[in-house]
């Protein structure tokens, strides 16, 4: 299986990507944005839009380059998706699938439906954060570190269509499980409804704002530093779960 | 063709940094009520006449300097005279 | 000066040779070189014809004290004896003498390289951005962090991490004399200028530390540091006549034009007129250079690098060109320009940022720009290396400057005056308090001693994923030691960072023994060893014997404490000049530490661990308060400052690494400024439980409660030891003063005074004091 | 009262995010030779007279919203009839 982590100008969460990917013996490329345009995304399974500050963030964090793949990759794009292939953003890479139109949405929608406003706090925070995931209730400890992270949908039916289908997938949340409910910092940025992350209705395209690469590893953790894996991994578990099923089951 | 384009959030949407800045200037002891902040893009457009200056720069904001989610906009096109004075 | 000069287009030219001394110091204050007048004579008795102001001002940048360190190269006075070089005379002797076979290049290049396993070498550097930051904070501190992190590109390292030290006036004073900045506008800037360069680049800022005081409200401190990694055959430093000199990254304009000779006079009243010295950061070019840079060093395009950073073009050729032993002849308009109609000698000196320059062997040119383009890089050649040993320069055909290389970087050596500087200890002791727990809480919301947490979470500390101790720990962001940082995938091996400043301790011989020992203890704590120190001084003016004085006594510590406590220096930095007018900056000394840990998993943190683990504290606690905490609170100035026994310093960090490694130790927290009181409170921040601890138990003549709980004198640790090792501990400990004082229990601090009373503070007052 | 405050890098110092934009936007494909972004305050303030109103607008440039060694500002006092339309 292969996966394309993609960047431009001031992407940089590209490794850590890499170094995540490769746990799942999935083969990761970091490719340059020139270069997708140009030889497309055929050959790959996994399409990732990392952390970082594309083109420096300038404008709204994410906008550059989500209105770059609209313009230039938008019939790729589509096609990635209608295949069931997988795409993942992460913090700047979520806001770049939100502005691209990618995400809330299942195809890609002419007009964002959402965006990724200033925290309440007018903040960059980099801080430990609880997640909860919606599916099973878990409670997750994984870093942020963003300052455009308020998720908010441009409308209460988009909202509601997020919850009906079961779209958002990571809450902000108490240690002990409880919903943030807006609660600083717990909810660190002011996101509506507590979102952290979501998906589309056929849950192959994830953004989130949280960096479970960055917890993939017991190390990498702020306490109980000595098991192998962190709580990042399960969230990969997860997103990455489905794909490497039906892979295996195509290769069988 | 200069225009001035002013992008800032909707009504009714919170201003986390009008809202730093508020503060700040209270601090100092400003008679501030409330602050928004927006975002002025002045750009130089390689276009003739006023009508498609306008036409482009709304065309701009959609496809990038604005997000409807939040963003509201304003266009303004210089007139001669007070090119020198703005850039 | 008129009689003295011609001009052509874009160049002028003066005749030095009928020049008197007035008028070489009227030239040389025009053109803003800031030389001296025996440097303008040199310069006048090396030139038989006219000299043009691209040569003028080429001497004028790589003769400042920014770039050729003129002081710390110079020769020193005092009391009839003359001291030469006081860079080698103390602390690159220091290193020389230790001669650690891991010291891989040192005083060398733009940063220090020590080997990090058999394969891999660490690069670390730490800048001053002071003037910069006090003229426009935000700019000013943002390209400071541009600036280190090209530091640690020039040596072809990958930068991995970022520090940050800082020093401002108090938040709350009222007016600021006009022409200067309040600090909380300067505070302000230089956190958001910080942030947004390094979140920007995608490089973590894990470690560093605030501080505030009236010393610095003239002149705030902006201390910028950079850690980067590299393979040992990443390291190539050959270039060869014949290879191209080529300048990539951001395009060159006005900004910054003499900032080095800003950086080397003192700051004038007004300020806000120096705005040629203010730039505006791009990290988002940076990120792009990152990029090529890296790409150019794994494929091994490259022949040599540097960074530009003061004196521009001018600086960053010369040096190479003369390291090598070469010569160069440089294009002057290939470069590539912000604006239209820069002089030539602008384009020469401009300190525009995001610039840097490689050396290319022709053969690898064409993958050179290749890479370049991709990674969407703009480049210029500026020109070819020969062996002429002279640096040429030509402007649209015409020479407009020709200088003998080995002149250039041989100017006439300074003479600094000083004198002794010490501070005499006095017997004074305040009144004693009526209730210590009120002391220790106000000590614990000091702003000094109090949590930087506001500051640090608008900074990424976890991006790259490479943060194994992070600066903060746990939910109440309780402070740690050092950062450790994990570079490599496969290995657990870690880098540990600290940092020591001990700017208050009013002799400038012990406070920078503190100092260092600090940086040593920090590293220690978290179990970080085979440590290698950064020096950064920042001082007020060297032509002032008092500062001179002081500045001497500083660097005799240095030498003396890097050998007795084994710790070489690798590199470091002097930024002197630092006056306002409000007087000169109080002398500050930062030592950086750099550490390696076997395996990040065993790093220790300094909250408690869990309950019945046994306390110790480790060394002496004596009397020596002045310029403590305790006595700053109480606007005392007297007192006894807190002094280095570096033999038993040494021993006992020694033998609390061997407990480390021993796996036997829960937790570990050194003891500075706030002394026993406020370490044993902070190692409660971010731990569910509390500690009683009796202080009649603690290793000490001294009489009072007060003066036990907040001494601060050096070499001493906290250490929470894991139960049933308390044997053990106490054998490594053997013949070293240390004592059980106390226990981990409940969820508050108790403290057994000398009368056995028992006091009591719960956990959550002290992190409502503390954060 | 409501003032309009825009600051704005000053002339000769090179703007990083309105180079950034303006590529942006012609790669885009729009006619754009170069882009200029400022910020823009919109403050309401405590005071009845115009004349007070820019006093104190020029205090909080210079005190806080601006920095003299590298931008400078502008700053516009609203009539009541167009509050409506820019708040
Ligand atoms: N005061 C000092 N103490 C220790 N090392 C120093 C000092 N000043 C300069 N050095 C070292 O000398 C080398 C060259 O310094 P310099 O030319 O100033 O580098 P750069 O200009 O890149 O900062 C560097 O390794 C630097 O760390
Ligand atoms: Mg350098």
């Amino acid at each position: 299986m292969r996966a394309c982590i993609a960047r431009v100008g001031g992407t940089n969460c590209d490794l850590e990507m890499k170094i995540v990917l490769e746990e799942y013996k999935i083969k990761a490329e970091i490719v340059h944005m020139k270069r997708l345009i140009k030889e497309g995304l055929r050959g790959y399974d996994i399409l990732v839009f990392p952390g970082g500050f594309s083109y420096g963030d300038y404008v709204r964090a994410g906008a550059i380059w989500g209105k770059e793949i609209l313009a230039k990759m938008r019939r790729e794009i589509e096609e990635f998706i209608e295949s069931n292939k997988l795409i993942i953003g992460i913090c700047n890479g979520f806001q770049v699938l939100v502005e691209a139109g990618v995400l809330p949405d299942d195809g890609i929608s002419e007009v964002p439906k959402a965006v990724l406003a200033t925290n309440i706090s007018a903040k960059y925070e980099c801080r430990w954060i609880y997640l909860r995931v919606e599916d099973n209730g878990e409670v997750l400890r994984v870093p942020i570190g963003h300052g455009e992270g308020r998720f908010m949908p441009s409308s209460n039916e988009i909202l509601m269509d997020l919850i009906k289908n079961r779209c958002i997938i990571f809450r902000y949340a108490k240690p002990s499980g409880e919903l943030a409910n807006g609660e600083y910092p717990y909810n660190p940025n002011g996101s509506i409804y507590d979102i952290a992350g979501i998906c589309n209705k056929k849950r192959n395209i994830f953004g989130m704002m949280p960096h479970p690469e960055r917890a993939f590893f017991g190390w990498q953790m702020p306490d109980n530093r000595g098991k192998k894996y962190g709580d990042g991994k399960k969230i990969f578990d997860m997103i990455l779960g489905g794909i490497i099923e039906s892979h295996s089951m195509e290769k069988n | 063709m200069i225009v001035r384009i002013e992008v800032r959030l909707k009504k009714g949407y919170f201003d986390p940094e009008g809202e730093v800045t508020a503060r700040a200037l209270k601090d100092l002891t400003f008679p501030v009520n409330n602050v928004k902040v927006s975002k002025l893009y002045t750009i130089d457009l390689r276009v003739e006449k006023k009508e498609e200056a306008i036409k482009i720069a709304e065309e701009m904001c959609k496809k990038l300097l604005a997000n409807p989610t939040k963003d509201e906009y304003s266009i303004e096109v210089l007139l001669n005279g007070e090119i020198n004075e703005k850039i | 000066m008129e009689r003295l000069m011609r001009k052509s287009d874009f160049i002028s030219f003066f005749d030095l040779s009928r020049a008197n001394d007035e008028e070489l110091m009227e030239i040389s204050r025009t053109l803003g070189l800031a030389l001296n007048l025996e440097e303008m004579k040199a310069i006048r008795s090396h030139f038989k014809r006219w000299i043009t102001d691209v040569e003028l001002q080429t001497f004028g940048q790589t003769w400042s004290e920014h770039c050729f360190h003129k002081t710390f190269k110079g020769t020193i006075e005092i009391n009839g004896r003359r001291i030469d070089n006081i860079l080698k005379t103390y602390i690159a002797k220091a290193t020389k003498e230790l001669n650690k076979s891991w010291c891989f290049s040192v005083f060398e290049d733009n940063a220090g390289l020590i080997e990090f396993n058999d394969e891999y070498l660490i690069a670390a550097k730490v800048e001053t951005h002071n003037h910069p930051s006090a003229v426009e904070p935000f700019g000013g501190a943002a390209t400071g962090i541009g600036g280190v992190i090209r530091d640690i590109l020039g040596v072809w390292g990958e930068p991995i991490a970022l520090t940050d030290v800082l020093c401002f006036g108090p938040l709350n004073i009222n007016d600021v004399p006009y022409g200067i900045k309040h600090p909380l506008y300067i505070y302000r800037g230089v956190i958001a200028g910080i942030g947004h360069y390094g979140n920007n680049m995608g490089i973590p800022t894990v470690a560093g530390s605030i501080i505030f005081d009236e010393g610095y409200i003239g002149n705030p401190i902006v201390y910028c540091g950079c850690i980067g990694i590299l393979h040992k055959s990443h390291y190539i430093k050959g270039t060869r006549a014949g290879d191209y000199a080529i300048l990539i990254g951001g395009r060159t304009g006005r900004d910054g034009i003499h900032g080095v000779t800003f950086a080397s006079t003192e700051l004038p009243e007004e300020s806000d007129k120096l705005r040629s010295a203010v730039q505006i950061p791009n990290p988002f070019m940076e990120e792009k250079l990152r990029r090529a840079i890296i790409a150019i060093r794994n494929e091994r395009l490259a022949s040599g690098i540097t960074d530009l950073g003061g004196g521009g073009i001018s600086c960053a050729i010369g040096e190479t060109a003369h390291k090598h032993n070469l010569g160069v002849e440089v294009i002057l308009e290939n470069v590539h320009l912000k604006e239209p109609n820069m002089a030539p000698w602008e384009i020469w000196i401009s300190e525009s940022q995001e610039r840097m320059l490689i050396t290319v062997p022709k053969e690898n040119l064409k993958r050179t720009l290749q890479v370049l383009e991709e990674e969407d890089v703009e480049y210029s050649i500026l020109g070819i290396f020969d062996e002429s040993k002279i640096l040429r320069v030509k402007y649209k055909g015409i020479l407009v400057c020709e200088i003998d290389l080995d002149f250039l970087f041989n100017p006439p050596k300074v003479i600094r005056r000083a004198i002794d500087v010490k501070y005499e200890d006095s017997n004074y002791n305040p009144p004693e308090p009526r209730d210590l727990c009120d002391e220790l809480l106000s000590l614990l919301s000091d702003p000094n001693i109090k949590s930087k947490e506001e500051v640090i979470r608008t900074y990424d500390h976890e991006v790259r994923g490479c943060t194994a101790i992070k600066p903060l720990q746990g939910d109440y962001g309780g402070p740690n030691d050092a950062a450790v940082i994990k570079p490599l995938k496969d290995s657990w091996m870690g880098i540990v960072i600290s940092c020591g400043i001990n700017p208050f301790y009013p002799d400038p011989y012990w406070m920078a023994a503190a100092s260092i020992e600090e940086a040593i203890r920090n590293n220690i704590c978290i179990g970080g060893r085979r440590i290698a120190l950064l020096d950064n001084f920042v001082w007020g003016s060297p032509e002032k014997e008092d500062r001179m004085g002081s500045l001497l006594k500083a660097v005799e510590a240095c030498y003396d404490f890097s050998k007795a406590l084994d710790a070489p220096f690798i590199s470091g930095k002097d930024s002197l000049y630092n006056e306002s007018p409000l007087g000169p900056i109080r002398p500050t000394l930062l030592i950086t530490g750099v550490g390696i840990i076997p395996d990040v998993r065993k790093a220790i943190t300094s909250n408690l661990k869990s309950k019945g683990n046994a306390i110790y504290i480790i060394g002496i606690t004596k009397n020596e308060l002045a310029g403590s905490a305790y006595f700053r609170g109480k606007k005392i100035n007297g007192g006894i400052c807190p002094k280095v026994n570096a033999e038993l310093s040494r021993s006992i960090m020694n033998r609390l690494i061997k407990a480390i490694d021993e796996e036997i130790i829960a937790a570990c927290h050194d003891v500075s400024e706030g002394g026993i009181g406020v370490a044993a409170a902070e190692m409660l921040i971010a731990s569910e439980f509390g500690m009683i601890i009796d202080l009649r138990k603690v290793p000490s003549d001294l009489n009072r409660s007060d003066l036990i709980l907040f001494s601060e004198s050096q070499s001493r640790f906290l250490v929470e030891v894991k139960k049933g090792f308390e044997g053990k501990f106490e054998n490594i400990f053997q013949g070293i003063p240390h004592s059980r004082i106390g226990i981990v229990e409940g969820k508050s601090l108790k403290i057994i005074d000398l009368k056995g009373n028992i006091l009591e503070i719960n956990q959550g007052e002290i992190r409502r004091a503390w954060r």
